[in-house]
């Protein structure tokens, strides 16, 4: 039980890091500031969401898990929203320079 | 070499890289960042103390840690402080500089 | 120890780019993120209570305070970039710096051994205040004048602030007043961030006496909230001379210092508290304290008056 | 043995986040800066959760909650700075 949980930790956090991999790539590679956000966008949801996951096997207690998706949820929340008014920065073209 | 001692030399370099900042930057904003970078090292050498003082089952010296959470509160108090001077310099002046013929 | 060592020269590398970045407002963002790597080495050297408010204030909002500084000075340094110090002079600061530098590696090389530690007398006498968190034991309890004093600092640094405000607008209203946002983004992110966040603090606050957190780290992040609510547009800051926040700002040191004059009656000392009472008082101490940093931190970073009272 | 793969874990997200810095270094908007100082703040989440169940620190789950609070916190003074400069300009 014990070493099927350990294994759900491996793939899941493993799975985490790739997509902060893809996230880091897309900021690096994409040429324009919208398909940057896009990319920043999965980075953030998955890559997190997927950390959280495998972390959620390890922890004791209810309250521990629950505290742990609230990370997650609170930066999917304010991750989205920001990313949408950087977005709309970017779109209207104020950027100080 | 632990650690401890590794974070150590660290902040020691920290503490010289902001002294520089603050010594060679005109810019007085530049400075007060700089002034934060050597905050951050000199906490860091003082956490390092902390650190190695674990014991009783604590995992490092609780003293120096209040110590250092008291600093950090009081650089922020500072910070504010600094950054409201040089708005209020500015807003006299027009000037982002300190220099002494404006 | 790889990770470590990869972690240590993340942070000089930040470090490096906040001091040589041309850009001010660049420099800024290498400044929150050189916060936000300490809290992770502070994670690294076991002290929960400090990652937390070095993220708190360290990052979040020393970052928030300098983004607007940047922005409101960016033309003016842009003006002003061509002043470099002469060759001598980065000469000698490089000298002096690398001497400086050196000299400090040299006492972490050299520190005595074994170390010296305060660390069984607090865990021992924590039992005598109630509380199951070292580190707050020690900032209400054992070293409680430090943190009595900082509560009054910080409240000298507030009036230092709001005296550099120009006759006109003397006891009125600090900083711009922030419009509403058109488009609902912003009023959206306070109104749904802001509950949230003021539950965090209150957490964090409370679960201080046990656990890592504590009164400057949760007044903090009340502090953020309200700045959030007053950059969104949806509150105004209230002008200085209100008598409300001026009693608000005070009543932390003010319900601290007098527990601690009572101190003399019921247990023989300033700031001593009586052993059957010592949680119960700590933590009168601690709410009203919480409160009056909050209100303190939030108008330092809203700075002086500039609109006159009403 | 899974803290030893953890601690690799939070190793390479946090080079792989790292390598995001360079866009902060490259420019050439300030939003690019800003979103990648966003992707080191979900990362150093990430990095700080999976280091707090190395070290067994609960609290590091704290941490990374202020965290999310106040990137989102530093985001808005950012979109607020900016837009805030454009009135003066005007």
């Amino acid at each position: 039980m014990n070493l099927a949980f350990n294994g759900l930790t491996v793939v899941a956090v493993s799975a985490g890091a790739f997509f902060f991999m893809a996230g880091t790539v897309g900021l690096l590679r994409f040429p324009d500031a919208l398909s940057r956000v896009h990319a920043l966008t999965k980075a953030d949801n998955l890559g997190l969401g997927l950390v959280v996951l495998g972390l959620l096997f390890q922890v004791e207690g209810p309250f521990a898990a629950l505290k742990l998706i609230s990370v997650w949820l609170l930066t999917l929340l304010a991750g989205a929203t920001v990313t949408q008014l950087i977005a709309r920065t970017a779109r209207l073209g104020t950027s100080p320079f | 070499m632990s650690d401890a001692t590794l974070y150590g030399l660290c902040g020691a370099v920290l503490v010289g890289l902001g002294l520089f900042g603050l010594i060679v930057n005109p810019l007085p904003l530049r400075k007060i960042l700089a002034f934060n970078l050597i905050g951050g090292g000199v906490f860091l050498l003082f956490g390092v103390v902390a650190r190695r003082g674990a014991a009783a089952g604590l995992g490092g010296d609780p003293i120096p840690h209040a110590l250092i959470i008291t600093g950090i509160v009081v650089a922020f108090a500072a910070t504010a402080l600094a950054i409201a001077l040089l708005l209020r310099l500015f807003r006299e002046t027009g000037r982002a500089t300190l220099g002494s013929d404006g | 120890m790889a990770f470590d060592t990869g972690l240590a020269v993340l942070v000089l590398g930040v470090a490096v780019w906040t001091l040589a970045a041309h850009d001010t407002f660049a420099a800024v963002i290498g400044f929150v993120t050189y916060g936000l790597l300490l809290a992770l080495v502070w994670v690294r050297l076991a002290a929960p209570d400090v990652a937390l408010t070095e993220a708190a204030i360290g990052s979040g909002v020393t970052g928030g305070l300098l983004l607007g500084a940047s922005t409101r000075l960016r033309r003016a340094e842009i003006q002003a970039a061509g002043e470099k110090p002469g060759a001598t002079l980065r000469f000698a600061a490089v000298v002096l710096c690398t001497l400086v530098s050196a000299g400090l590696a040299a006492i972490v090389l050299l520190l005595p051994e074994p170390a010296p530690t305060l660390a069984p007398q607090a865990a021992a006498s924590m039992a005598a205040t109630g509380l199951g968190n070292p580190v707050t034991a020690v900032l209400m309890a054992y070293r409680a004048i430090d943190t009595l004093l900082e509560t009054v600092v910080l409240l000298l640094a507030l009036v230092g602030i709001w005296s550099l405000a120009p006759d006109g607008v003397w006891g009125g209203f600090p900083g711009r007043r922030h419009q509403a946002d058109s488009e609902g983004v912003l009023t959206f992110v306070a109104q749904l961030l802001v509950p949230i966040g003021i539950l965090v603090g209150i957490y964090i606050f409370w679960v201080g006496s046990v656990a890592p957190g504590g009164e400057f780290q949760g007044a903090t992040i009340l502090a953020a909230m309200w700045i959030l609510v007053m950059m969104a547009g949806l509150v105004d800051a209230p002008p200085v001379s209100r008598r409300w926040l001026r009693l608000l700002l005070i009543a932390g040191p003010a319900v601290f210092f007098a527990i601690g004059l009572a101190g003399f009656a019921i247990a023989g000392a300033f700031l001593a508290y009586p052993v059957d009472y010592a949680k119960l008082l700590i933590v009168t101490i601690e709410i009203p304290v919480t409160l009056s940093i909050a209100a303190t931190l939030a108008l330092l970073v809203a700075g002086p008056p500039e609109r006159a009272p009403k | 043995m899974v803290a030893d793969f953890l601690l690799a874990a939070a190793g390479f997200v946090l080079a792989t986040v790292a390598v995001g810095l360079v866009r902060i270094l490259w420019g050439p908007g300030d939003d690019d800066r800003i979103m990648a100082a966003q992707l080191l703040g979900t990362g150093g989440i990430a990095v700080l959760l999976l280091l707090g169940q190395v070290v067994s620190l609960p609290a590091a789950v704290d941490v990374a909650l202020i965290l999310a609070l106040l990137a989102a916190f530093v985001s808005v003074a950012f979109v607020r700075g900016t837009t805030r400069s454009e009135t003066d300009r005007a």
